[in-house]
């Protein structure tokens, strides 16, 4: 499956203290969403789990093995912009992820590989809601297009691991609900755990099995470089939201995701959450 | 209304950009005229008969010496030497410099020296290039090559540190190598961005182009130029120079073609 | 009012180097103000580009050679005057091969020089001393600055120059002169033309020039301190060292006296030097686009006799003001 | 790993910085040995000490016939001519630029014209120049501000036009005239811009400037380089085109240092 | 005062007709929200307003007079983005306004009179929450406050009329509910006409007194070129929010734009005209 435990986690830049102390085990088909001011280490955090950047002390999981340091093909990622290749067309956004994996030295597919795989692909952006759209280049889509794309191009690959940085934060609030539907979906059908960051509280109680929020303790400006960012709160959701069981049958229990969607008054149980993370 | 927000229609636009051209050439041809009265044999300031009549003699009377159109052959050799110039240039700047933006080590290894590269003025160096690759075609190329390779180097090394440093992050989660990335992902997103470059690089290449063949030649649009230079033949030069702008121009519009054709996502990705 | 401000250009070359010491040296200035008027002596780097300016009417007078006085101001409509000879090529110019001894050998090479220059002249003259035309060769025109280095490489197997150069292509033991100019005595003048114009309304202005320059030639040319001190500095802003000076002015014949000089100003070798010129440079159509024949620039010699069209007269020889300077009367 | 992530640390990034001038170095010494073993009189690749000397002579030994210091009278005469070459084609660039990029009617009657005007080679207009404006240092002046003018006002009309409509508008709103607008709105953010652009045309300029003082000069970098090639003398040749290259380099770097110091505001918005 | 009106105004891009037959007239002391879906012509009608565009079509009147036909003092305008100078500082970005209008040749003042505009110029920051933050320079702000500041800049001059074009499209959620109410508090002390373009129904409903929806009546997309959109909804907001009378003792009644803030769910009356616009 696709557990990640951070383990006493500490990042520096040079003298400043960004994280300190970072330690949260995260079960597999969570969906964790992880919350905070702005600046205080949750994007560093984000890129510690892709690998990009490496813990100045403690370690990082996957899975009980530690993670490989840089970036792969078992951790997708949606960024909040530039996640997809202006150059290539939404159908060759979503295909390029396999044909790196089957074609070393080129790069690319042809003839029959090709289309078995764009097959695939298709698939995926109906999934996403963009069939009809293989041809267009992403500039001539909108911004929420262009993030369901991102998605399905990350999904190609059937990363074990999902992480998303704000991939929401720069849409209007009308596509972001409708957007947020499609994410719960398909967290609910791919063997999926999600980690995102995100500014929006009402989103991360949407969205998430838990919320994690980073946090700095002493926030004095001449504190700022001293003391990094830790974990100051670590809520589940409630009601408590379950990924559906892949291959067994869809009607045991209820949808959590349809059924988070379509309460009259979604926000209600976040709110409560809400006031009690304010509550500091 | 503030003169900002006057916007003049299409024929007063039209006359507008006319106005510079016809007052540079209404005031050559007052020149012209005066100095002529003054002197009917003046070579600065040829009138246009004189100039129409040496082009004349040039393009569509045969060289009794070699039997070629010297103009066209002219014309043929120096594009040769340009063109092949500028693709050598382009493939190197390729070959080299996606290496150099992308990768760490290229970068630590090359950035450094091709900025200083670039900073060498390549005419003081003609003797050494030309013991190093001698006297003919080659080292004409290779001057020209030697002038605009730093710049397209930088320039591309640039851009590919521009691309949002998500892309080539995404690429790697998608499983891509850094050769997949580097032909997948920023080959073809430079492509476009080095026909820009191209286009602001070829007014020094024509520069090169001609300082080379002022050397040594004996064809080519600069080798004429400077031949007849000698005896101040200017009715050649000022059609020569002409025309070397009219090239240049048709290189430019030909380059923003491609650009526009090949690339047909450029243009909108870069307008947002 | 008349005109008291002159301009002359000169360019580097070993016959011309006094022009800039004399300018540096305040010759020029005390024979300026002898006159009562002011002459402003520039220096080129480029030699085409003197007398191209000179043709274009910036300046009054320049140093250039006779042929390039005859394909340059006086086809150019500039009724030029031949002021002063300074001196002849004797050597200075010379055709030069890579490991091949004889000019016989210099058939179906490719020879770069700077085309319709002197040297272009010199090897029209060259070979036909050997009855070889220029169809039997190749000419490929490269810039003087650059020959020396040019002749290192491989592609380069014969080249036709003029001093420093050919001192400096010589130095490589692979190159073999076999023509030089000393072998057409004369026929490479090197001169200080002024418009004939300037000149007529200004015959002070070429007293001055005159005086300056044997002025000048006197004093280098004393084998003591101060001569050897003028020659070192000339040597200096010729680029080289007095050596190589020297030796470069030992392959030149230079006038030293007035008297030689208008002697062979109105000898009789000119009118046949020049003919030859002449009709050289119609072959190549260096007379302009309109000449129907050699003869269409006239050349007035020293005795008044024309060649070619009297009522196109552009390029006159005049001995008189070195005459002048002969007689002691400037 | 991929090599795309290999990130040498800082001993090994100096290490690869100076790997390919220690090639370059060390095979322009071995070659200038071996030709040294084989001609001791050989001119092309001259030893360290050859050229070490060249320098002394002209650097440290006034010289005879003028009493100055050839070598620093080189350089300042070649610097004073492109310091108010750059100046005068900055504030051209700057008065022309402005009206051409802010005004819709300035824009009508230029931006053709100075398109054409920058495809002009001008190398081939020297003559013509030269007789315009005279020999002196006006003449080597104006070819450098003709060579590099028309790139710097297309880059500046361009970058004006990059600015958001919106801030013009936004001007205009606060009841700006056409006149506060191009004055406190445009040209300020427009200096830094053009900074970048003159840096990018110092390279002509100097090509430009050697291309001058090869034809008609008594001094400056350009002028010994052609004076001495006569000579093959690279023992000259090479120590001025080393120091040429390091004057560039200062010369930009000077730049950048102004830019980031006068206009703190700008990397910060560039980056945004 | 500031009334304005729009008169059968038709507004075509060479054969496109972009809005036909618009009539508006809009009182004094106004909020007018211009909402509809994207690419209707609300921009347009903006600019048209502005001067930088001219209706095809019938005229627009600014206190019975026709419009100057260029953008001018006596309309301010906020934008999404770009709204604030890059080169300028905080302050100079308010005082520009000043300088432009007391000295005509350098566009710039000295000594005592800049002293005395940068005293007003700061009462301004103080008004929009900026102060402290002079001589900071507006990449150094968060786009919230770069928000803040282009009001406050945009109400220097004193515009009669100020118009917004999304102007926190781009704001978090949370900062947007700060500036909502920092928007009511400036409309309700200056004498301000205020036409504001929103994607956002609620923050229409939420500022407007008068929420105007622009829809094409026929959106096939063979017709999209022939017809323009036009007014296709004009709903005053209940209840009832009048702008304080100025220079008039404030207890006089409630002050709406407070009132609205505080209510517990704001959200209530917003929501039954939410309902009825979207019944069509
Ligand atoms: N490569 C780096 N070098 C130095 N400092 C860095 C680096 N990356 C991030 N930081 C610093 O680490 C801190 C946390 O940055 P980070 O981007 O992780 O915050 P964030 O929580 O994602 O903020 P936001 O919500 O604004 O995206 C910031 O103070 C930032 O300046
Ligand atoms: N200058 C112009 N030239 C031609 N067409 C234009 C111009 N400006 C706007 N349009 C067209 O007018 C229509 C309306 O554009 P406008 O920007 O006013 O829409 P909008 O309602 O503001 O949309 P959005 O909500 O996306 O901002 C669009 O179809 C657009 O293409
Ligand atoms: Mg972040
Ligand atoms: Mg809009």
């Amino acid at each position: 499956m696709s557990a990640i435990s951070i383990r006493n986690v500490w990042k520096e830049f040079g003298d400043q203290i960004v994280l300190e102390q970072i330690s949260l085990d995260i079960a597999p088909r969570s969906f964790v969403a992880l919350v905070g001011p702005s600046g205080c280490g949750k994007t560093t955090l984000l890129r510690m789990l892709l690998g990009e950047e490496r813990p100045s002390r403690g370690e990082i999981l996957l899975n009980g093995e530690p993670l490989r340091p840089e970036p792969d093909a078992d951790r997708g990622i949606v960024f909040q912009r530039y996640s997809v290749f202006p150059h290539l067309t939404v159908l060759q956004n979503v295909t390029i992820g396999a044909e790196f994996k089957r074609s070393p030295f080129l790069g690319r597919l042809f003839a029959a590989a090709r289309r078995a795989i764009e097959s695939e692909a298709q698939d995926l952006l109906t999934a996403v809601g963009l069939q009809g759209n293989e041809d267009k280049y992403p500039a001539a889509l909108s911004g929420g297009m262009q993030q369901r794309l991102a998605l399905a191009q990350a999904l190609m690959r059937k990363p074990k691991v999902l992480l998303l940085d704000e991939p929401f934060g720069a849409l209007d609030q009308g596509i972001r609900r409708e957007i947020h539907e499609l994410m719960l979906r398909l967290w609910n059908e791919n063997e999926l755990t999600v980690v995102m960051v995100t500014h929006d509280l009402s989103e991360a109680f949407r969205l998430g099995t838990r919320v994690v929020a980073l946090e700095r303790r002493r926030d004095r400006p001449e504190e700022r470089e001293r003391y990094g960012a830790t974990i100051s709160r670590d809520l589940p959701v409630w009601p408590p939201r379950i990924a559906n069981e892949l291959n067994s049958h869809r009607s045991r229990r209820d949808d959590p995701a349809l059924d988070g969607a379509s309460r009259d008054d979604p926000d209600a149980g976040c709110r409560r959450r809400h006031h009690e993370l304010e509550r500091t | 209304m503030r003169v900002l927000n006057l916007k003049p229609d299409r024929s007063t636009r039209l006359l507008l950009t006319c106005l510079p051209f016809a007052l540079v050439a209404g005031s050559y041809l007052i020149s012209s005229a005066v100095r002529l009265a003054a002197n009917p044999n003046d070579k600065l300031l040829p009138s246009l008969e004189r100039m129409g009549e040496a082009v004349r003699s040039l393009a569509f009377v045969a060289d009794p010496r070699t039997g070629t159109y010297l103009f066209w052959n002219d014309t043929l050799m120096s594009l040769e030497r340009l063109g092949w110039a500028m693709l050598i240039s382009t493939l190197a700047a390729l070959c080299i410099g996606i290496p150099m933006g992308l990768l760490p080590i290229g970068r630590a290894l090359l950035s450094r020296f091709v900025a200083v590269l670039s900073m060498v003025p390549p005419l003081a160096l003609l003797p050494i290039l030309f013991i190093v690759i001698g006297l003919g075609e080659v080292s004409k190329i290779a001057l020209i090559v030697i002038g605009t390779l730093p710049f397209l180097l930088r320039d591309l090394a640039l851009r590919i540190e521009e691309l949002p440093r998500e892309q080539l992050i995404k690429a790697q989660t998608l499983g891509g190598s850094t050769w997949h990335i580097g032909l997948r992902v920023v080959l073809p997103q430079m492509l476009p961005r080095l026909i820009d470059a191209v286009r602001l690089s070829l007014g020094p290449a024509w520069l090169f182009l001609i300082a080379a063949e002022a050397i040594a030649a004996d064809s080519g649009l600069g080798y004429r130029i400077f031949l007849v230079r000698r005896y101040l033949a200017m009715d050649v030069i000022l059609p020569y120079v002409a025309w070397i702008t009219l090239l240049a121009f048709a290189a430019d519009a030909a380059l923003v073609w491609l650009q526009r054709k090949l690339f047909p996502w450029f243009a909108e990705a870069r307008a947002s | 009012a008349p005109k008291k401000d002159f301009k002359v250009a000169w360019s580097i070359y070993v016959g011309w180097m006094p022009w800039g010491y004399a300018a540096d040296a305040g010759i020029v200035k005390k024979w300026a103000s002898k006159y009562g008027i002011t002459i402003d002596v520039t220096q080129f780097n480029d030699y085409a580009e003197s007398f191209n300016q000179y043709t274009a009417g910036t300046f009054d007078a320049v140093t250039i050679t006779n042929m390039d006085a005859l394909s340059g101001p006086a086809a150019g409509g500039i009724d030029t005057t031949a002021l002063l000879i300074g001196d002849f090529s004797n050597g200075n110019d010379a055709v030069i091969l890579k490991n091949k001894d004889t000019l016989q050998n210099i058939k179906g090479q490719n020879i770069n020089l700077v085309e319709f220059s002197v040297s272009h002249y010199l090897l029209a003259r060259a070979l036909e001393s050997v009855k070889l035309a220029e169809k039997d060769v190749k000419v490929v025109n490269t810039s003087d600055a650059d020959l020396a280095a040019a002749f290192k490489t491989d592609d380069v197997t014969a080249v036709v120059t003029w001093n420093p150069i050919v001192s400096e292509i010589l130095a490589s033991p692979d190159a073999k002169k076999v023509f030089d100019s000393s072998q057409i005595p004369g026929e490479i003048l090197d001169l200080m033309v002024v418009n004939t114009e300037v000149l007529k309304d200004n015959p002070d202005f070429g007293k001055a020039l005159a005086g300056i320059w044997y002025d000048t030639i006197t004093l280098m040319l004393k084998e003591d301190a101060g001569g050897k001190a003028a020659r070192e500095a000339m040597a200096k802003a010729s680029g080289t060292d007095l050596a190589g000076f020297e030796s470069q002015l030992a392959a030149t014949k230079l006038f030293a006296a007035p008297k030689e000089a208008a002697a062979f100003a109105k000898g009789k070798d000119i009118s046949a030097t020049m003919d030859r010129v002449r009709t050289f440079l119609f072959d190549k159509s260096l007379l302009g686009t309109s000449a129907k024949s050699a003869d269409a620039v006239g050349i007035e010699l020293a005795d008044n006799t024309v060649l070619g069209d009297g009522k196109n007269v552009k390029l006159r020889f005049d001995a008189s003001y070195m005459q002048l300077a002969a007689d002691g009367k400037l």
